[in-house]
């Protein structure tokens, strides 16, 4: 396979996006809307194009920068279904996404540089694609920008994202300095001196607090809530699915990575975030009256799960950690397109505002129910599988080392404040009754089948979640042979001492 | 005095913190922003200075593609400061603080 | 289809059925849920009637993998323990049913729920894989938590149902954990109860890390079942529920934790178990006795319900804590025995507030005239309720006593003055002040509304406590066998300690006869 | 035995079945309900009948069903036919039969009939179940069953108050005696692994010991249910209030048979008590002693005509109490229950002329609201009379006899102080005989006091006969020699005389002390009732007695004393236990929980201040934490 038919879908998307442009331009301003459903449309072609290809099992291209890889595909693969319902939810009834042209294309660039991050190799690859999305984020969460909620939101977004890009950038030198590489692979191995071991260190960290600023982990939480709730739906939903995936994927990357040298540090910083997360997304989420904004602080909750399925260190855990992330990704889209229809994408989603919404839609209701559900971990939804392996993979590696323990103990606290405000949810659509004009929603088609997709697939991957576990072992496992190596590296090491 | 990687960094970090200082202390927003970029120069100069030192060019490239990602990012963030001002909203912190708690 | 799967599928397919029918035809989906829930009662009683007692091995079994790489599979069959369960369970979701007529509004999704959760207990109770059982119990769950909030009544029903909900899924958060621990310690890669029976006796799990994980199980399943102190959302939410529901909680969904203990928790951590069963006993204690005194001061009939079946747990609790095989055969008994009584202790009180518009017991007096049938049965629920010979509740109870003399006399003589005496004190009192004595003024011209569907839900229950209180035998032969592989268990590991530095080969031995005589 | 064999299951049976067939069919059918239940009782009298004649004089016999086996514990549905329950039971199903059929009159035109004989039919089943059983748990069982069927019928007129207290009351302190007796059962199971009574008794008679340092305990702890159901001091109180159900229930059950049981009780387990180095004897005689003795002074004061009988009661059962703890292994209760015997008659007999004359004067029970109704109802006085005189101790009527033989059986005892124990017994025999005189006169005798009483009649045949039935053992009874059927269950205890001019002077010669002061104390309790009695217009020994009157007329406050102490008791610990869970357990601790985290997210929520600089802050902060914490690492 040669280096351009490696990145084949990235350039598509790419290609996608420009002539999408294209056609904007030329296309008459009432039937631009039109356009997000051929995005749409063209997304889920590539998404089916990805299974055509046989992918090779683990190779390099671009001199290392560029990496298929099962762990690669799988995301990509996770980022275009998310793009497709977001580019869905777009074309619907909100207004001012669908008018510009822009609002698809810039989805679909954003889209690429996920793809592109999901395959980076090295950190520099890391760090372009990273800002490719970052930057498209910024004009999209602003993309309303005659509401100035949305306007705010994106300025937020802006200067939060912007540090935390400077403190990855300082990190990524601080470990370059310490090592001389930035190739993921020569890391692996490289060796550190004793005086170096402290900028590593610190590099790490930083590095990890530059990628947790997309999964929205503790400590680069704080822009989750505003921004969430002033950014449009669709794109609040594409925040919460595909940038929080970039995050993810590219954590287990350098964490992958630097296994060898840090064990202990990624142990500690993993949990000491996680805890963090939870805890202070679960219990900030409590009195929250708005949804969107109660989504910006599970969000950081979710962060939280994440990464125990990274802390425990184990490769079920990470399996665990891209099966919640699946799992949350369905829910989110699915919450995202009920409250872009039910408030407008970018009004505010009070949630008193869903009093009666079983009588004023019940497709819709049904489909909050399934998803708030789902997002409390209780079965037969795909949450609660998602959690399952996480405390799975927690406890397979607690032993009993106490912060294990303090981790499942968190863990167990974040997911039973989650249930009291999601059941919050649940309860304002089933048990306060409609105000007065409470009319019924219209749904147009295109969103019914986009919810029952997302509703059959949380109850799919809840009653028969083999398939998704397959794949998200097998995408954990086609890095693992590396991590056999680093097994013999430390074996190695050992016998020479 | 030979001029070692260590003044490098020292210099790095010391144009680091002032970028922070000013990000958290400056009321308008655009200065804010200059300050960023004030940040992710000396995270550049870092970068340089460790690809010199250890004579491997990666830092160097990274350093070109962070000047070129700041540009953009530059765009981008003066055209919302710009839409801001639109608005009628002063640039400033305490201005864009609607949403909270 | 084999029989147990229909007993699981026919309540679950008929939610599905439901789901798709229009909400305006009442009547086809109430006829739909009876027949479903009939369908389920029916196949439990053919399949307990043909239940061999005493043949070795798991009978009408039916495996199939579901989620191979962890090892979860779906397997259900039965053993003496939860022949009578589900019996019980399939009964009393049948009553449930019947009685749902009550319900006015949202019909549709009533039912849906209704029947999701009869369906997801008999699963649990039937699941010889630790994944489903748990997974069909979380089933089962759910909808009461909607319910109760939906249909609930009282102006504390926001509260109850959120302290229900959190409260519940702390204890099943708390049992996932400590599943999931079982799991990974025993290393057999399965969930599967038989399997994990089979390795532990081989190779026990280590001590030191059972004396961790049973605590969590205990805890867990503790909560689910409202082990003191951990009681207070059961009085408070059986309140707020609707009757159907807080008939199918009270009565079967509540046993799951107590069959969870039975099945998990005791056989697979006989050292844990050893030495956390002296707390356990402590705390079935307090829960009949301080259940029962709580229960003589309540004036809302369901309160005091709700308390007096926090106090008959402790029955059941007293008796697993005993580790006899009259103990544990005594609080399946109990298990089952109040099953029925719970169902139809709500299902009556449910009654009762739609004849008198409250179930404050001071607003009501004098109503056995106005009804005489169901007062008359609600004496006999009562008498049931406070142990009188006749009633299944007796036979158990009695068999928990004895096997609990030798563990430990003091528990015993405090359980038997809480279900003797306090138990009559609270029982008798709401009989008192609500069938006896004149008829108060407001209620002269109330009606007596009970149909033939109802009649016919409230004596099905009675016959089964009446039937099981005359015959035990039908009960005992299954359970005792079941119930001396439980005991024998821990014994073994009892006379294991008792040996000490033995070795490890003997020890294996001692625990796979044990264990022998269950596969 | 096999024809016998198959008789005895329908003596359980058949009231069993007439129980069930009211409860489904025969609520709302008066007819059937009687016929049936009338019908069982008949059966049942027939088939006892049958099954004592059929069995040899003195043996014994057992047959069992499987009902209960688990593990160590088989609890087996076993008859024992033995001579104390053959006739027990003969006893039990005839004085139940003859009530039956009282109650068809007595109960016609109510409106719970039905349910009324529903449960005399449970009654029936379980009293025959108590006096059957060859095991104590079954006996526990039919111990608890009559509990529940007193309780019914006590509570049969459930609207009025008075009633409804009262059924709940009788039943929670048969209770309180019940717990005792559990677990004195318990004890016995635990100590012999058996519950059966023959085989209980074989294992103590090989081994006395069996039951160590236990035996008093255990003794005492069977007493306890005893002291329930008999309703001894201190749980006496229930029964004088337990005369609020209808009057035949009052005749049957809380005077000739159920709380017989606690007595009955006592001699079935007289092998146990009577163990070497138990004391449990002497204080149950005590027990029985003053529980007479207290009886027997309150009924001097009661107005009520059936609480008169109900303390009458009482005071009998003391008695047979305080006979079966003067007894001993080698003098054993015959007298006891032989006393049991001819009350059972007498005294039911007293309740049905009770309930005659209740019925002639429209439920009139206040005595002082009668008078005169001798004349007018010649057939209930004549009886009535009988019944008095029996009980009063008067030869040759069988109450003579059998309280002679208690007064006998105390003298000879082998209590520490027995001759106080004969002094109470002989005070109790002079106050039966003076508050009996007392009722027969002011009742039967003196002015018409009211206008009622002026218009009363003589009840229907269906009220009479059954009283002319029972008259006839309650005279002569005393010459059957049912002592003799007792004795031979104890073997060699008995005492053969022929003749009914034997049997008088059997009585003088054997134990002449004992009987000289029995009859001259029952002459001076007749002699003072008619002086003070005869032709009173208004009881007139208030003032003489005083504060005793009031005392016994308030029934030494024992109602109040047991209300204030269960009040500081009991009811406080619950009211404790309540308070601790609305404040502490729902309140401290599950609102709390809820309230702090709750507080935590608002406190939390309060560093999102929505300024982009406060959160770049809140960001360098994190970043520092983080760096500290992983550093130290």
């Amino acid at each position: 396979m040669s280096g351009f038919s490696a990145i084949g879908l990235e350039l598509a998307v790419v290609v996608g996006a420009l002539a999408i442009l294209m056609i904007g331009v030329c296309v008459s301003s009432e039937r631009r809307s039109f356009l997000s459903y051929v995005a749409a449309l063209f997304v889920g072609l590539v998404l089916l194009s990805s299974f055509l290809v046989s992918w090779p099992e683990k190779q390099a291209f671009f001199e290392g920068t560029y990496l298929v890889d099962g762990l690669a595909l799988f995301f990509k693969r996770l980022f275009l279904v998310a793009a497709g319902f977001v580019l869905v939810m777009a074309s619907g009834s909100s207004r001012e996404t669908a008018i510009g042209v822009e609002f698809p294309v810039l989805v679909l660039i954003a889209l690429a540089g996920m793809m592109f991050a999901a395959s980076a190799g090295g950190f520099i690859l890391l760090f372009v694609a990273l800002e490719l999305v970052t930057v498209t984020f910024y004009v999209l969460v602003a993309f309303a920008r005659n509401t100035r909620r949305s306007l705010e939101a994106g300025v937020k977004f802006l200067i939060i994202g912007a540090v935390t890009s400077a403190f990855l950038v300082l990190g990524m030198a601080f470990v370059y300095g310490a090592t001389g590489t930035m190739n993921f692979d020569e890391l692996r191995v490289a060796p550190i001196d004793v005086g170096n071991k402290q900028l590593f260190d610190i590099g790490l960290v930083l590095v990890f607090v530059g990628v947790g600023f997309k999964l929205a982990a503790v400590p680069s939480q704080i822009w989750a809530p505003d921004v969430y709730e002033g950014a449009p739906a669709p794109v609040g939903a594409f925040l919460a699915s595909g940038s929080k995936a970039v995050g993810l994927v590219l954590i287990v990357r350098v964490m992958n990575s630097t296994m060898l040298q840090g064990e202990t540090l990624w142990a500690v910083l993993l949990a000491v975030s996680a805890v963090a997360s939870i805890l202070y997304g679960a219990l900030c989420a409590i009195p929250q009256k708005d949804l969107k904004r109660l989504l910006g602080y599970s969000s950081i909750v979710t962060a939280g799960y994440l990464l125990i399925g990274l802390a425990s260190g184990s490769e079920a855990g990470i399996g665990a950690s891209l099966y919640y992330m699946t799992a949350y990704t369905f829910a989110a889209l699915a919450v995202f397109t009920v409250v872009s229809i039910v408030f407008g994408a970018s009004e505010p989603a009070e949630i008193v505002g869903l009093a009666g919404l079983y009588k004023r839609s019940p497709l819709l209701a049904v489909a909050l129910t399934l998803s708030m559900i789902s997002l409390a971990g209780i079965p037969p939804l795909a949450g609660f599988f998602g959690k399952f392996l996480l405390v799975k993979s927690a406890v397979g590696s607690a032993g009993l080392k106490t912060g294990l323990v303090v981790l499942i103990g968190v863990m167990v606290v974040g997911i039973l404040i989650s249930i009291y405000y999601y059941f919050g949810v649940i309860r304002a659509v089933y048990w306060v009754a409609p105000s007065k004009d409470g009319k019924s929603i219209i749904v147009t088609r295109s969103e019914r089948v986009a919810l029952i997709m997302l509703m059959v697939g949380l109850v799919w991957l809840g009653l028969f979640p083999g398939r998704l576990i397959r794949a998200s072992s097998g995408a954990v496992g086609s890095i693992a042979p590396s991590r056999q190596a680093i097994a013999e590296v430390v074996k190695h090491d050992g016998e020479r001492r | 005095m030979t001029v070692g990687l260590n003044h490098y960094l020292a210099v790095s970090g010391l144009l680091f913190c002032i970028g922070l200082a000013g990000v958290l202390f400056r009321r308008n927003l655009l200065v804010v922003y200059m300050c960023i970029e004030m940040m992710l120069a000396a995270a550049s100069l870092a970068l340089v200075a460790f690809s010199r030192f250890r004579g491997d060019l990666d830092g160097q490239v990274l350093a070109l593609l962070v000047i070129s990602v700041a540009a953009a990012e530059v765009a981008v963030g003066l055209a919302l400061i710009v839409a801001v001002c639109r608005r009628g909203l002063k640039p400033t912190a305490d201005e864009l603080a609607g949403m909270k708690l | 289809m084999d029989p147990l799967t229909i007993i699981i599928a026919a309540p679950l397919a008929a939610a599905g059925l439901v789901a798709v029918i229009p909400g305006n035809y009442r009547f086809l989906i109430r006829v739909i849920a009876l027949l479903a829930t009939l369908l389920s009662a029916a196949v439990a009683i053919w399949v307990f009637a043909e239940f061999e007692p005493g043949a070795s091995g798991l009978q009408f079994e039916t495996r199939s993998v579901w989620v191979k790489s962890l090892g979860i599979g779906y397997h259900v069959g039965l053993d003496g323990v939860n022949v009578g369960l589900v019996l019980m369970g399939a009964l009393v979701a049948f009553a449930a049913a019947c009685v749902s007529r009550e319900i006015a509004e949202r019909v549709k999704e009533y039912y849906v729920l209704l029947l999701l959760m009869a369906g997801g207990i008999l699963g649990a109770f039937l699941s010889w894989d630790m994944f489903g059982f748990y997974f069909f119990h979380e089933l089962a769950l759910v909808p009461t938590f909607l319910m109760i909030g939906i249909w609930g009544r009282g102006d504390d029903r926001v509260y109850a149902t959120y302290q229900i909900t959190l409260y519940l899924s702390f204890g099943a958060l708390l049992v996932l954990v400590g599943l999931i621990a079982v799991y990974v310690q025993c290393g057999a890669n399965t969930f599967d109860m038989v399997e994990l029976h089979r390795h532990v006796a081989q190779t026990p799990i280590p001590a030191a890390a059972q004396r961790w994980m049973f605590p969590l199980l205990m805890f867990g399943f503790g909560v689910l079942v409202s082990l003191w102190p951990f009681h207070s959302w059961a009085p408070t939410g059986y309140a707020a529920a609707p009757t159907g529901v807080a008939m199918l909680h009270a009565g079967v969904i509540k046993k799951f934790g107590l069959l969870g203990l039975i099945r998990v928790a005791l056989p697979l951590l006989p050292e844990g178990a050893r030495e956390w069963i002296p707390v356990m006993g402590v705390l079935a204690v307090g829960n009949l006795l301080y259940g029962g005194w709580v229960a003589m001061r309540q004036s809302d009939l369901n309160r005091l319900l709700g308390y007096s079946s926090v106090a008959h747990m402790g029955f059941a609790f007293l008796g697993l804590a005993s580790l006899t095989v009259l103990g544990v055969t005594g609080a399946v008994v109990v298990m089952i025995a109040h099953g029925f009584l719970a169902g139809l202790n709500f299902a009556l009180s449910g009654y009762l507030r739609r004849v008198a518009g409250t179930t404050q017991m001071d607003r009501m007096g004098g109503l056995l005239d106005k009804v005489p049938f169901i007062g008359a049965l609600l004496v006999m629920a009562m008498l049931a309720g406070c142990g009188v010979p006749g009633f299944a509740n007796f036979v158990g109870e009695l068999l928990v006593l004895f096997g609990a003399w030798e563990a430990n006399k003091t528990w015993v003589v405090v359980a038997a003055w809480a279900g003797l005496v306090v138990g009559a004190v609270y029982t008798l009192r709401a009989v008192r002040t609500i069938l006896h004595g004149p008829l108060r003024t407001e209620l002269a011209t109330v009606a007596d509304p009970a149909g033939a569907w109802h009649r016919s839900a409230y004596a099905l229950l009675v016959v089964a406590l009446l039937l099981f209180g005359v015959v035990p035998g039908l009960l005992i032969a299954r359970i005792e066998p079941d119930a001396k592989a439980v005991s024998g268990t821990i014994a073994t590991g009892i006379e294991m300690k008792a040996a000490g530095e033995v070795g490890s080969i003997v020890r294996g031995a001692v625990a796979a006869a044990g264990v022998g005589v269950r596969q | 035995m096999p024809a016998i064999e198959q008789l005895v299951w329908g003596i359980l049976l058949l009231p069993l079945i007439s129980a069930a067939g009211i409860t489904l069919f025969g609520l709302r059918r008066p007819r059937l309900a009687g016929v049936l239940s009338v019908g069982a009782a008949a059966g049942v009298a027939v088939l006892s009948l049958l099954v004592f004649t059929g069995t040899p004089f003195g043996e014994w016999w057992e047959c069992s069903a499987e009902w209960l086996s688990v593990g160590e514990l088989n609890v087996p549905v076993a008859l024992r036919f033995d001579p104390l329950s053959l006739t027990m039971g003969l006893i039990v199903a005839w004085v139940s039969f003859v009530i039956h059929v009282y109650s068809l009159g007595y109960m016609r035109g109510d409106r719970g009939f039905g349910r009324y004989f529903a449960g005399l039919s449970l009654f029936l089943f379980s009293m025959l179940l108590i006096v059957l059983a060859g095991n104590l748990l079954v006996l526990f069982i039919g111990w608890e069953l009559v509990g529940v069927s007193s309780y019914l019928l006590i509570g049969f007129w459930y609207q009025r108050p008075a009633a409804a207290d009262a059924s709940k009351k009788a039943f929670l302190l048969n209770r309180l005696g019940d717990f005792g007796f559990l677990v004195g059962l318990l004890l016995v199971w635990s100590k012999t692994g058996t519950v059966d009574i023959s085989e209980l008794e074989c294992k103590l008679a090989l081994d006395p010991g069996l039951l160590g340092s236990l035996a008093t305990a255990a003794g005492l702890l069977i007493f306890c249910g005893v002291l329930g159901k008999s309703a001894q001091f201190p749980l006496h109180v229930w029964l004088p209030d337990a005369m609020e159900g209808p009057t035949p229930v009052s005749a049957l059950i809380h005077a000739a048979t159920m709380v017989a049981a606690g007595v009955y009780l006592l001699c079935r387990v007289f092998f146990l008590l009577a163990l070497p180095g138990s004391a449990a004897l002497e204080l149950i005689a005590w027990v029985g002693a003053f529980t007479a003795l207290l009886a027997a002074v309150i009924a001097t004061q009661q107005d009520d005509i059936k609480r008169i009988l109900a303390y009458s009661t009482l005071s009998q059962l003391g008695y047979m109490v305080m006979a079966v703890g003067a007894s001993s292994v080698s003098q054993p209760p015959v007298a006891a229950m032989y006393h049991l015997s001819t009350h059972a008659c007498f005294k039911a007999l007293l309740f049905l002329g009770a309930g005659s004359v209740i019925c002639a004067v429209h439920h009139e029970q206040n005595i002082w609201r009668m008078g005169a109704l001798g004349k007018k109802m010649p057939v209930t006085f004549v009886t009535f009379l009988i019944a008095a005189l029996a009980l009063a101790g008067v030869p040759p009527l069988s109450g003579f006899f059998s309280k002679e033989s208690i007064l006998a059986s105390v003298l000879e005892s082998n209590v520490a102080a027995r001759h106080a124990l004969f002094a109470v017994a002989v005070a109790v025999a002079a106050l039966t005989g003076f508050y009996m005189t007392r009722l027969v006169a002011v009742t039967f005798f003196g002015p018409e006091r009211t206008q009622i009483a002026g218009q009363a009649r003589e009840s229907g045949m269906i009220l009479t006969i059954p009283l002319l039935i029972l008259a006839v053992p309650s005279a002569f009874a005393g010459f059957w020699g049912i002592d003799s059927a007792y004795a031979s269950q104890f073997k060699g205890a008995a005492v053969e005389h022929a003749g009914v001019f034997g049997r008088i002077a059997a009585a003088f010669t054997h134990s002449p002390v004992a009987t000289l002061w029995g009859l001259g104390a029952a002459i001076v309790g007749i002699v003072t009732g008619l002086a003070v009695y005869w032709n009173a217009a208004t009881d007139r020994l208030p003032e003489k007695l005083g504060l005793v009157a009031g005392w016994a007329r308030n029934r030494f406050y024992f109602d109040e004393l047991y209300a204030a102490l269960n009040e500081a008791t009991h009811e406080f610990l619950s009211r404790l236990a309540d308070g601790v869970d609305r404040w502490v357990i729902s309140g401290i601790m599950v609102r709390g929980v809820h309230g702090s985290i709750e507080l935590a997210g608002r406190l939390l929520r309060l560093t999102q201040t929505g300024n982009i600089q406060i959160h770049a802050v809140l960001l360098g902060a994190g970043i520092a934490i983080l760096l500290l914490i992983v550093l130290r690492h």
